[in-house]
């Protein structure tokens, strides 16, 4: 509730909204390019321009939200940032910005996340947080989140927790999408000047959470596009999730015929989240966005082929986004020459021992 | 009779262990032996994948719980006609509650002889639906309030809180004992100035010690992890109840003295 | 000398020109930011400004130079890029440069650089270059550019040797650093934005090889800034190098009495090279640049220092800047509120193993 | 006598075998028995540490002798009175004769017995210098040319040259050398149209049959890793001169047929 009172207040403060530009200009490298794909494109029929968020500071979208939170958390007189992260991402992007603001960060992380990106882990001890290792339940994202969320409620005041998605209590899903659409409106324009017709014919963003596409989408949700949000076949909370709440929230979750909540799996860890966004619940609802699941295997093949066709190595969530354009322009389900914006919400240097054991 | 008017007829500081159901085979035994050992009212968890407001042990008793088969149902039809004379509180999470619907999961306490229900992840803003659901079927819905609820939120608890109003605090980390119950006691004190309903404290008490002194300046107290790490580690309904007469000792005693 | 005559010509064709920035805007990422460094600043009495060069499309400066490269490759007619890596850095450039213009590229590398950087090692291969181990020698960079040369003399038609520093025989030397100067000329803009001054009183950058510093000091020869180049104290090619040739050019060499090359040793892999390019020779003949070295000890001091502080894990190439900064800050040799600016020529992500060891 | 006329005087394809200097203790043995074996000259290797226009077998001989604490003056100074009646062409990299001073470096390999000096990695470019201290010293410094190299170039470097012209060839990688020993004999009439200096060729030759093949279109052949390779695998001066005498009679014996 605090949260949100200051985030209403911040957002209508020039002073803040200038320091969190500076920010994302000076620091993060924003705005970012949107590049075409010329060669995969040619391959595929279609016309291809990445996002590519691959390219900020850190590696990830995440930064964009978390300097946003930071700030905020600064404004509040909060002297330290509280956060869950799965691939780690979200965790490197807070010990970034807790380093930058002179705030301390404590980042809850499961077990087998913490096996699985090990190098996240070290970088975010390089950028002095705390990192602590939850062994409870599936040893995941969700768990962590868990963790962290008890961790908060013994010290709310010092501390401003954090979420890295469009995930938890209000204000936070609404919160999150106002920093992250920064990537869909940059895109918008960008797409203005790179495309004959001002406007892609489809949006397509990788979905965990949901937070990079919810910032893409926001940009694209008034115009013709067609919005695609692609999950992982085992974490697709908005393709095959029942509505539940979790987390302080209320949206699509993947659970048992009991109510239990399942475990998502995916080769991607930042994917690997049972539920997603409640916009993303609303969006799939009114019809306005689509989603849709791919598997690991394709995802496997999508980054590798962006990466001998592009020179990029996406990571494994974004890759999933490729994914999808890859089978749907092959399936003729894109028609000829239509234009598509695909978000690369990361790089995919964290996922390299992951893609060594199985390329 | 409803849940405060057999907790207030008690007219003693008030004990309510817990319990996490389906934990073992004879899970209900641990039920009988509470009963037998003074418990004035037995906290029932219904266990729920994600216990994102308990702590570690009750995670793990409720991973444990779910893993041999454990289902709210199956619980609640294992209490049925179980015949204890001291009143059931169910607590879960609110995805349990939506994955039935809010009348029929209250029906379902109901039929099971439930008295009344605890959802930590409620928040007090979404609890008007479950409230009249709760209310219609005679279900007693406990709200909860924490050191860092702000004044007009507590309120509002007191307020619409029904049985009692259950104090929490989970600022519970190592060698910070002495300030939490400080903290604990206050904020029982508060929530007795808004309103008139039993207040039952739990914030990891595990010793009589303890529950003693958290009883000072509450109605009572909830004793959940404690029970549930010996129940983890081993403990048949017998050894439990030994513990359990040694809080209700406790706090018995340091009553006859203060009188 | 084809390749010199061929890069004479393009150098001065405007179609060359723009399709390389086109290049560099939409796919590297640039220009990239001046990031101010406040609290690493403040600390040290001194401002800091920061070349970003980290955020690189592939995280180093080495990508302007292969682009550049690789077009003029593509311009004669090749269809295969030669060439050899340290840190692996530029060799990902090379892989990431083939992949973008569809050419085939085969890195040589040194059998221990192939451990200690695995995860680059794999990054070329996603990207579809072929990564040939040299077990000669002090099996480093030094070897792998030897193995490349004799590779590629056996292969002159159909394959361009694309070398990623300022060494090497004439033209290389002068055209890396004219792709490189990309890096001075936009800081140079941007510290006229940022600085009362309109030029730093410092330009620091690292040296192995010297690419980074060549391309900096490009933008700033003509000022009054002190130009000033940071070895590693076992790789001090131009603090402690004697005249010598190897590799195809005349310059500073670390030798023993009888001529014979010796190895460098530096904890960053990229500045594991004995010698360095002979503009930086000449600089510091002329008395323009003058040459320091840190010690290991020190790079990694200051690769935590700028985390902790800034949020930014430089690469410890970069990191060899950043200490000397802080040495001389700290030592009052540099005046207290006097404009420094670095470049941070990579980031530190592939360093993470190492430093994990070490700190 | 000139190298030059040394060599046309044998009347006979020519064959200089090549030894690292240093390589072994008694390594001088090796002169002794290529001499015996009946080479026309030998190369013989002044080790450097980064060999980069050799091949891994020189890079290993190289980094061996080194480590056995091999220097340029040392090897000198143990073939200084060896009395062999075969000249000797040295060879390295420029580092090592930059390290002395061009006229130094001449006038120690002339006081050594030394006749021609062959450095790889001297473009014709930056020859002049080290071509003039060589003259003045008595030193031939002989030039390198490739397959790739250019035809105007081909011809400064077949005017330049002293006592024979080297023809390289590199593109050694295996299941290739059918077109190899095409585009050598072929860089061999190229050089030969233009001067008229011996032209040795090496590029990787290792039987006797290949050094014939070799020798047809060129006036001899240049052995040098199939050498090495026998030494460092542990062949002595006598194993290594069978080796030689069997190449020898292979270029003999097809003189003589074609005769």
């Amino acid at each position: 509730r605090e949260v949100e009172g200051a985030f209403r207040e911040a957002r209508s403060d020039p002073g803040f909204r200038e320091r969190l530009e500076t920010l994302l200009a000076l620091h993060v490298g924003r705005p970012t390019p949107l590049t075409p794909a010329p060669r995969l494109s040619a391959e595929l029929g279609v016309t291809l321009l990445l996002k590519r968020e691959d390219l900020t500071h850190t590696g990830s979208h995440k930064i964009n939200n978390v300097l946003g939170q930071a700030l905020l958390a600064t404004r509040m007189g909060r002297t330290r940032l509280i956060a869950e992260t799965g691939a780690g991402m979200h965790g490197v992007a807070v010990a970034t910005g807790a380093a930058l603001l002179g705030l301390r960060a404590t980042v809850f992380m499961g077990e087998r996340d913490v096996e699985r990106q090990a190098l996240n882990v070290f970088r975010m001890r390089m950028l002095g947080a705390e990192v602590v290792t939850v062994g409870a339940g599936s040893r995941t994202l969700k768990d962590a989140t868990s963790e962290a969320m008890r961790h908060w409620v013994s010290a709310t005041e010092e501390a401003y927790y954090c979420v890295g998605s469009v995930v938890g209590p209000t204000p936070y899903p609404w919160m999150v999408r106002e920093f992250q659409r920064v990537i869909g409106d940059e895109a918008r324009g960008q797409c203005a000047g790179a495309l004959a017709s001002a406007v892609p014919d489809y949006v397509v963003a990788c979905v965990g959470g949901g937070s990079n596409a919810a910032g893409t989408f926001a940009g694209f949700v008034d115009t013709a596009a067609r919005l695609v949000g692609v999950e992982a076949e085992g974490g697709a909370g908005a393709s095959r999730g029942r509505l539940g709440v979790l987390h302080g929230f209320r949206s699509l979750f993947l659970q048992d015929e009991h109510g239990q909540i399942t475990e998502a799996h995916s080769i991607a860890a930042g994917l690997d989240y049972p539920g997603v966004g409640p916009e993303h619940a609303y969006l799939r609802d009114l019809g306005r966005a689509r989603y849709v699941t791919v598997s690991d295997e394709e995802v496997v093949g999508a980054a590798v082929r962006l990466a001998r066709t592009e020179g990029i190595v996406p990571a494994l969530e974004s890759a999933h986004a490729i994914a999808w354009v890859i089978r749907a322009a092959v399936a003729g389900e894109l028609p000829p020459g239509a234009t598509v914006l695909i978000t690369l919400s990361g790089r995919g240097d964290k996922d390299m021992s992951t893609l060594k054991e199985l390329v | 009779m409803s849940l405060e008017r057999r907790l207030r007829d008690r007219g003693r500081k008030l004990l309510m262990p817990y319990v996490t159901g389906g934990i073992t085979d004879d899970w209900t035994g641990y039920l009988r032996s509470f009963a037998a050992a003074g418990a004035d009212a037995i906290e029932l968890g219904l266990p729920f994948s994600d216990p994102t407001l308990d702590g570690a042990t009750i995670q793990e008793a409720s991973d444990a719980a779910l893993a041999r088969g454990a289902t709210a149902h199956g619980i609640l039809a294992e209490i049925d006609g179980l015949g204890l004379d001291v009143p059931l509180v169910a607590s879960t999470y609110y995805n349990l509650v939506l994955r039935d619907g809010t009348s029929a999961f209250c029906a379902a306490l109901r039929q099971a002889g439930i008295a009344g229900l605890i959802v930590p992840d409620l928040p007090l803003e979404e609890a008007g639906e479950l409230a009249e659901a709760a209310a219609a079927t005679g279900i007693d819905l406990v709200l909860l309030a924490s050191p860092s609820t702000p004044s007009p939120r507590l309120y509002e608890i007191a307020r619409r809180s029904r049985g009692f109003v259950y104090a929490v605090s989970r600022m519970g980390t190592t060698g910070e004992r002495a300030a939490l119950a400080e903290s604990a006691g206050a904020l029982a004190e508060r929530i007795k100035q808004v309103g008139d309903l039993p207040v039952l404290l739990g914030f990891g008490i595990s010793t009589p010690e303890q529950a003693v002194e958290a009883a000072r300046r509450a109605d009572g107290v909830v004793v959940g992890a404690a029970i549930m790490r010996r129940i983890l580690d081993g403990a048949g309904p017998d050894d439990v109840g030994t513990y359990v007469t040694a809080l209700r000792r406790a706090l018995d005693q340091e009553s006859d003295e203060r009188r």
